[in-house]
């Protein structure tokens, strides 16, 4: 690209991690506001899982599938990962890369659990009689739970990336930067778990609806 | 359009490059002690379930617990409490528009209600 | 008994005659004839002209300033570079704050005045929703036929009410109130649509699982044209419904007839399109399947019923062209719906031209 | 850059393109004038395919009982029209007009994920042909662009099934375009360039990507919980089972009121910056102006029941949406009067910018005032779905969204070519779109009122309702005869040699004018720094302290020309390099929907391109070496 001879008291355009205006980096005031606007989409799905719940006019119903203790260890699982995440933005900080790319394995494969364990639950509700179609409860469910494993598993391709990066040693600043933008975008999968857990699982959805 | 010009020096803030920035991160220890604490809230939640409690109740404590849950990974883990307040200012711009639109959503289904 | 009814009708159909002279069909929201419609009316209009004054006052000011401060050639000014003045513009936030507040109060006050509930003589109709066409069904305890299993009078395409007299509408897009009110699954009346008859009344829609209201009332008696109004797939441009107000005595023999059973076709030809109906057709199928008439074994859901379909209120088909119900149509109708009403969910069962004329004299005889 | 050495080596099988020029440089770009530019002329074409859309709609409404379309035809007709116009006309050509100048105007070399921007540009307009496909493939979307179900779920052909994708794909674009020049904006700005020193079209910018952030994602659900129930089965808004078909109309007005104003408020911004320039004044109440956009966005997410008055919410839900409707109508005004006391006592000059600026607000007001009849609740229960209803939004749309970018098209063309439109084609352009919009949708203030319901393919003879509906074709007509001199101008003015006598032909205000026409690809040669708004102004004019008067700086003059405060360091400027991942990864997204609609080995194929795409580009440095 061509080097235009000029002023350069402006930062070249998309290096950002270099002066800004308001002094944020744009990568994180950029990962900060799609976080928020995940807030709404993650919010209009357990809008819709709240308005059908009870509303099923045929079972299985949660109670007839829900194994909660299994479902708590699963929930364990990721919020374990969210630690190791945290350890792992702690070592790059401290530019100590072997221990950031242990704990990125660890979040990685705590997350893998995670989804693994989802995996086996869809199909054991699945063998309970509980599809996709089955009811509105099969429905919102499985479209809810399956966004959010969509998300870990995005998540899951980008640590696992960033791991090898890091060891390819093609990662800028020992990579401190996208361990932490990744790890922030982790942590937000783990809340909205949080949020499902308790509104999905925890919280009883009482007999079906009487129609 | 009254507290305008509170608005402005709300928005000003944007300017500032100079702000609250990184005040110290937690250290290890805090993140473990963080993470042990959200492990307990979790185990307490799970408690809750099986404790017979009356529905309301427990829709309260369940909900109660897991807002404590959601604020401590977000202030820790995220680091927004430590982190220049902006970036929670946009980020509390979108949760808190997700609830109130989507309660009211609910109530005007009349969900509350059944 | 019987015959004090026909003579009664010959007059309804006469007076219908006459008033179908009126030069427009006309479905105008701003010629209300009845209350409810009315009170629209007189909240809409002095609304309309206050946003005309604004707009008067708004475009006049954009054309004023536009000429009196263009550049004109030759004449160099440089504009005073006012920057703004608090004083103005906070007027002119809180002037238009005022008049929308003057505007609301009656507009809040008209809501909840058409969500009142109905008087207590009101009468009851369960309208129903369906690609595309419109079924009635009276709900009231003194509207049961007197034939088969004593049901409500039910009509389709038309609805007959009385004048004067509210009408509370339920509406319904799940057809529970047809299957005995136990809410069934019925794949034709499945999507939303809209019910309005502007001269009497604003629109609701029909939408499955939920049912919302209308109040209407006709002062006059007279027909009153309606449209679906919320798109709902192929057809949904010609969806569309009249309402017949008849004035009480009239509304009373029409009601005494249509508790009676369909007439049993004395003229040949008519018993031999009875015969068609009734019988399972060489293609397979049969009209039977679909339609209702009242008094055979025609007991059909998925069609409009046809019991009283020779009733001179009953001066419109689903599949005919817009404002006519002469036999040419009926029998281009059930020569090919398709042709007529592209998409309509009534077969084409290439009937022989026979059949057709048959079936065509067996609707007309009833009456 | 200090890892770029390491990494800019051989890794990777393919060479890293470096051209920018020549055609395959379009492919590649990452220059966000050029990706404006190709924004601008894809949604143009789109807009003459909208508008053929609508010349057929006249033409089958022209007379009753007419048969140029069937019903089917028909309902796919007026259906892509609307989405046409939407989701691939105004809203991508206002992302050109913000890809293109935000940079420019706030003083910055590129936006700050130029990469990102490719992205978004190859998204949308993959996803735009993707859309149209479905013509060739089954048939195209048929259920009207809110596409209420059950109907649109229950509907047998695959119409509906292209939509939803097709808006979940152009809708990814849009999100990852709000984030990148929302970001822009908060942290590119030059030097001195405040929030209240932002020109107004930048605030409008700003309003609109967080519009686009906090709706996008709802409408993302609904669709896909649409697709869900079209495509795998499931029971969203299935009575059948349960469902409640109303979700889908909240989740649909939640992100459709915020969208209109999406619409709207770039038009808003244009206004803004052209009424000073022409008016010869600075426009007047800045802060209440951009402060008012900022309240019609607020608002603008708490009315979007309006469009549901007779779904049956309630008298209680009802009142406070129609409150809440009512209020939005405040800020506007707010705009509308500030605007017109800046033309007020200015020096106004009536070249084609200024002439299609004064003309949309002008219309914008009638669709403002009929949009405010709408929100008295009950007098909607009569105009709900009528031809009253088309006419209000088509005023705002094409009064409002169209002229704002017509304006703007005419005022920046000199910017970005290098060339003035010309003036006697623009006048001519001007008047055909007033007299022809007005005959148009004037008329179906009227049809509406008369009871004629919308998205009907034909209405009866005797309902009275042909001689309008007439009018209304012949004006269709005569705008197209407009957009037709449009592009007889374009044509012409194609033809001119570059080169502008005057690189700042308008005497304008604003940083954009400051550099070059058009300006070279690092925007500026010295990024200037700002002191005031409307920075190029005060550069070019002070006002003489006695009389005050507006005097015109001899020219070297300004007070910041001071190359040696300005120009110090001299560095090389490092412009972010060309890239074929994001289009590479712009091209898994179509896959993956035409792999939904056909055979998940296209999904998997699709994703593989995804994935490919951005482990691409995360390996590539933003700047080559
Ligand atoms: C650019 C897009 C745009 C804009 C800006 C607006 C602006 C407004 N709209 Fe519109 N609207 C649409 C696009 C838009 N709309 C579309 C596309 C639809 C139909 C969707 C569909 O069904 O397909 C629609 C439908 C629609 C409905 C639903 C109608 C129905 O289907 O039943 C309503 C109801 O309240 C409404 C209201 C308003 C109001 C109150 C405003 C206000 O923001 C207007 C404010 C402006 C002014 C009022 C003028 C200027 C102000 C003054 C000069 C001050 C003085 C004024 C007073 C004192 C009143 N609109
Ligand atoms: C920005 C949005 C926008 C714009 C600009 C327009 C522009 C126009 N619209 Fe559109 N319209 C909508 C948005 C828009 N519309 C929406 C959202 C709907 C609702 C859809 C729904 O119900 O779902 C709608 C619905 C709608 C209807 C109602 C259909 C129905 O309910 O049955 C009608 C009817 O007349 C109509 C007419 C027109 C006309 C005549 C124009 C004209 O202004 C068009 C002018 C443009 C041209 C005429 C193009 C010129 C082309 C040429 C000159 C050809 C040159 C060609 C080549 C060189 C290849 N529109
Ligand atoms: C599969 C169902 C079905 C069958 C079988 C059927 N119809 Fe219909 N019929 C309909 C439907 C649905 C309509 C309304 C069509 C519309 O408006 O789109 C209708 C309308 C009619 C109408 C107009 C009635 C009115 O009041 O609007 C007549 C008359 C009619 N059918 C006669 C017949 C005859 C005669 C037969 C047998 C040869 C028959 N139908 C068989 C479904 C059926
Ligand atoms: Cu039924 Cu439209
Ligand atoms: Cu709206």
């Amino acid at each position: 690209m061509a080097d235009v001879i000029a002023d350069g008291h402006t930062a070249p355009a998309g290096t950002q991690e270099h002066e800004t205006t308001t002094g944020l980096p744009s990568t994180k005031l950029a990962m900060w506001i799609f976080l928020a606007s995940e807030c709404l989409l993650f919010g209009a799905l357990i809008t819709t899982y709240l308005l059908y719940r009870g509303a099923s006019r045929i079972g299985p119903y949660p109670n007839d599938v829900f194994d909660i203790p299994y479902t708590s260890v699963s929930s364990f699982v990721l919020l374990a990962s969210s630690l190791t995440m945290v350890l792992a933005v702690a070592a790059a900080q401290k530019a100590d890369l072997v221990r950031m790319r242990i704990w990125l394995l660890v979040t990685a494969l705590l997350g893998m659990t995670f989804v693994a364990g989802q995996v086996y639950e869809f199909t054991s509700f699945s063998h309970e009689g509980l599809k996709l179609g089955t009811n509105l409860f099969g429905t919102t469910f499985y479209v809810l739970t399956g966004f959010h494993g969509l998300h870990v598993t995005v998540g899951i391709i980008m640590l696992l990336a960033l791991t090898s990066f890091s060891q390819a040693g093609r990662l800028p600043d020992d990579g401190g930067f996208s361990v932490e933008m990744i790890g922030l975008y982790w942590h937000f999968v783990d809340i909205v778990w949080i949020v499902i857990f308790t509104v999905v699982y925890l919280i009883p959805t009482g007999p079906p609806a009487v129609k | 359009m009254a507290d305008a010009g509170h608005a402005q020096t709300e928005l000003q803030e944007i300017e500032d490059t100079h702000h609250g920035a990184h005040a110290g991160h937690p250290s290890v220890k805090e993140y473990i002690r963080i993470g042990l604490i959200l492990g307990f809230f979790t185990c307490l939640e799970v408690a809750a379930k099986y404790a017979n409690l009356a529905s309301a109740t427990l829709i309260v404590t369940l909900l109660g617990l897991a807002a404590v849950k959601f604020v401590l990974v977000v202030m820790y883990f995220m680091h927004l409490k430590f982190d220049d307040r902006r970036y929670a200012r946009f980020f509390v711009m979108g949760l808190s528009l997700a609830i109130t639109l989507f309660l009211i959503v609910l109530i005007l289904f009349k969900v509350f209600l059944r | 008994m019987r015959k004090k009814v026909l003579w009664a009708l010959g007059l309804v159909a006469l007076a219908l005659l006459l008033a179908s002279c009126a030069p427009h069909a006309s479905q105008d929201p701003l010629k209300p004839q009845g209350q409810y419609a009315q009170t629209v009316k007189n909240l809409f209009v002095p609304v309309f002209w206050i946003a005309t004054v604004v707009f008067v006052l708004v475009e006049g000011g954009i054309v004023f300033i536009s000429v009196k401060w263009r550049h004109r050639k030759g004449r160099d000014r440089t504009p005073p570079q006012t920057h703004g003045n608090t004083k103005l513009e906070i007027g002119w936030t809180i002037l238009p704050a005022l008049i929308l507040a003057g505007v609301m109060i009656p507009t809040i006050g008209t809501i909840w005045d058409l969500a009142k509930p109905p008087p207590a003589n009101a009468l009851n109709i369960t309208v129903q929703g369906h690609q595309w066409w419109w079924g009635f069904v009276y709900t009231d305890s003194d509207m049961k036929t007197s034939y088969d299993t004593k049901g409500p009078i039910t009509t389709g395409d038309v609805m007959v009410i009385p004048t004067g007299r509210t009408v509370y509408l339920s509406l319904a897009s799940e057809g529970g109130a047809l299957n005995g009110g136990v809410p069934g699954p019925n794949p034709d009346f499945e999507v939303i649509h809209s019910f309005w008859i502007p001269e009497l009344a604003g629109k609701q829609d029909v939408v499955p699982g939920r049912t919302n209201h209308i109040l209407m009332e006709a002062d006059h008696p007279g027909t009153y044209y309606g449209q679906c109004a919320e798109f709902c797939g192929l057809q949904h441009g010609k969806m569309k419904v009249r309402v017949v107000a008849l004035s009480p005595a009239d509304w009373d023999t029409w009601v005494a007839h249509q508790k009676l059973p369909s007439a049993t076709p004395t003229d040949a030809l008519a018993k031999q399109g009875m015969d068609t109906f009734l019988s399972p057709l060489s293609s397979g199928g049969s009209c039977i399947n679909c339609h209702t008439i009242g008094g055979t074994t025609a007991g059909g859901t998925a069609g409009p019923v046809l019991t009283h379909f020779g009733d001179p209120t009953h001066q419109c088909f689903a599949g005919c062209d817009w404002e006519t119900m002469n036999t040419d149509d009926l029998k281009a109708w059930l020569r090919d719906p398709e042709a007529v009403k592209e998409g309509s969910k009534m077969p084409n069962y290439h009937l022989t031209e026979d059949q057709i004329n048959s079936l065509v004299a067996y609707l007309e005889s009833l009456k | 850059m200090e890892q770029s050495t390491e990494m800019s080596g051989s890794k990777g099988a393919v060479r890293r393109p470096s051209a920018t020029t020549g055609f395959w440089s379009w492919f590649t770009t990452v220059d966000h004038k050029k990706i404006g530019l190709m924004y601008g002329a894809s949604s143009f074409i789109f807009f003459l395919i909208g508008g053929l859309e609508a010349l057929v709609i006249r033409s089958q409404l022209a007379s009753p009982d007419q048969h140029l379309v069937t019903a089917a035809q028909y309902n796919q007709i007026f259906t892509m029209h609307g989405l046409t116009m939407i989701f691939l006309f105004v809203m991508p050509m206002s992302a050109a007009f913000f890809n293109y100048l935000i940079p420019l105007m706030i003083g910055a070399r590129d936006v700050a994920f130029p990469r990102l921007n490719a992205y978004s540009y190859w998204v949308f307009i993959l996803g735009g042909l993707f859309l149209y496909s479905s013509w060739f493939l089954g048939g195209a979307p048929n259920g009207g662009w809110f596409g209420y179900p059950p109907n649109s779920t229950t509907d047998p052909s695959i119409g509906m099934t292209f939509y939803t994708l097709g808006l979940l794909i152009t809708g990814i674009a849009s999100s990852a375009g709000a984030v990148n020049l929302a970001v822009t904006i908060i942290n590119m700005r030059a030097k001195g360039m405040t929030l209240f020193r932002m020109p107004i079209f930048i605030w409008m910018g700003l309003v609109v990507q967080f519009l686009l952030a906090f709706s996008l994602p709802i409408i993302t659900v609904a669709l896909v919980e649409m697709l869900f129930d079209r495509r795998f089965g499931t029971h969203f808004f299935d009575p059948t089972a349960g469902g409640d078909p109303v979700l889908w109309q909240h989740l649909f007005w939640l992100f459709g009121h915020p969208e209109v104003y999406i619409l709207v408020l770039p038009a808003f911004g244009i206004f803004s910056e052209i009424l000073p320039v022409f008016s010869r004044k600075p426009l007047f109440g800045y802060q209440f102006v951009a402060f008012s956009g900022i309240a019609i966005g607020f608002i603008g997410f708490g009315v979007w029941a309006h469009h549901m008055f007779a779904v049956g919410l309630g008298p209680v839900a009802n009142t406070a949406f129609g409150v809440s409707t009512a209020i939005i109508a405040v800020p506007t005004g707010v705009k509308i009067f500030n605007w017109m006391a800046t033309m007020a006592r200015g020096d106004i000059h009536f070249d084609s910018p200024m002439l299609f600026a004064v003309g949309g607000i002008a219309m914008f007001v009638i669709g403002g005032l009929s949009g405010v009849t709408h929100s008295i609740v009950p007098a909607d229960y009569q105009q709900t779905d009528t031809y009253y209803i088309v006419a209000h939004f088509h005023y705002v749309l094409f009064g409002g969204a169209i002229f704002g970018l017509f304006a703007a098209m005419y005022y920046w063309w000199p910017k970005v070519f290098g060339k003035l439109l010309s003036e006697p084609l623009g006048k001519i352009h001007f008047w055909l779109f007033v007299l022809g919009m007005n005959l148009t949708f004037g008329p179906m203030h009227i049809l509406g009122l008369q009871g004629m319901i919308r998205r009907t393919y034909t209405y009866p003879a005797t309902l009275g309702l042909t001689f309008y509906n007439r009018v209304a074709s012949v004006g269709a007509f005569l705008i197209a005869f407009g957009v037709l001199v449009f592009i007889v101008n374009l044509v012409k003015t194609a033809r001119k040699p570059r080169g502008l006598e005057n690189e700042d032909p308008w005497d304008a205000r604003t940083l954009e004018w400051m550099t070059s026409c058009p300006p070279p690809a690092h925007n500026f040669d010295v990024v200037p720094e700002v002191h005031a708004l409307d920075e190029f102004w005060h550069r070019k004019y002070t006002t003489d302290e006695r009389t005050g008067e507006l005097v015109r700086i001899p020219a070297g003059g300004a007070p910041d020309d001071d190359p040696g405060h300005e120009a110090s360091g001299r560095h090389p400027i490092h412009l972010p390099s060309p890239s074929f991942w994001p289009l590479v990864a712009a091209i898994g997204l179509p896959t993956i929907g035409y792999g939904i609609l056909y055979s998940w080995y296209v999904v998997g194929a699709g994703a593989f391109f995804v994935l490919v795409g951005f482990m691409g580009w995360a390996l590539e440095p933003s700047v080559a070496e």
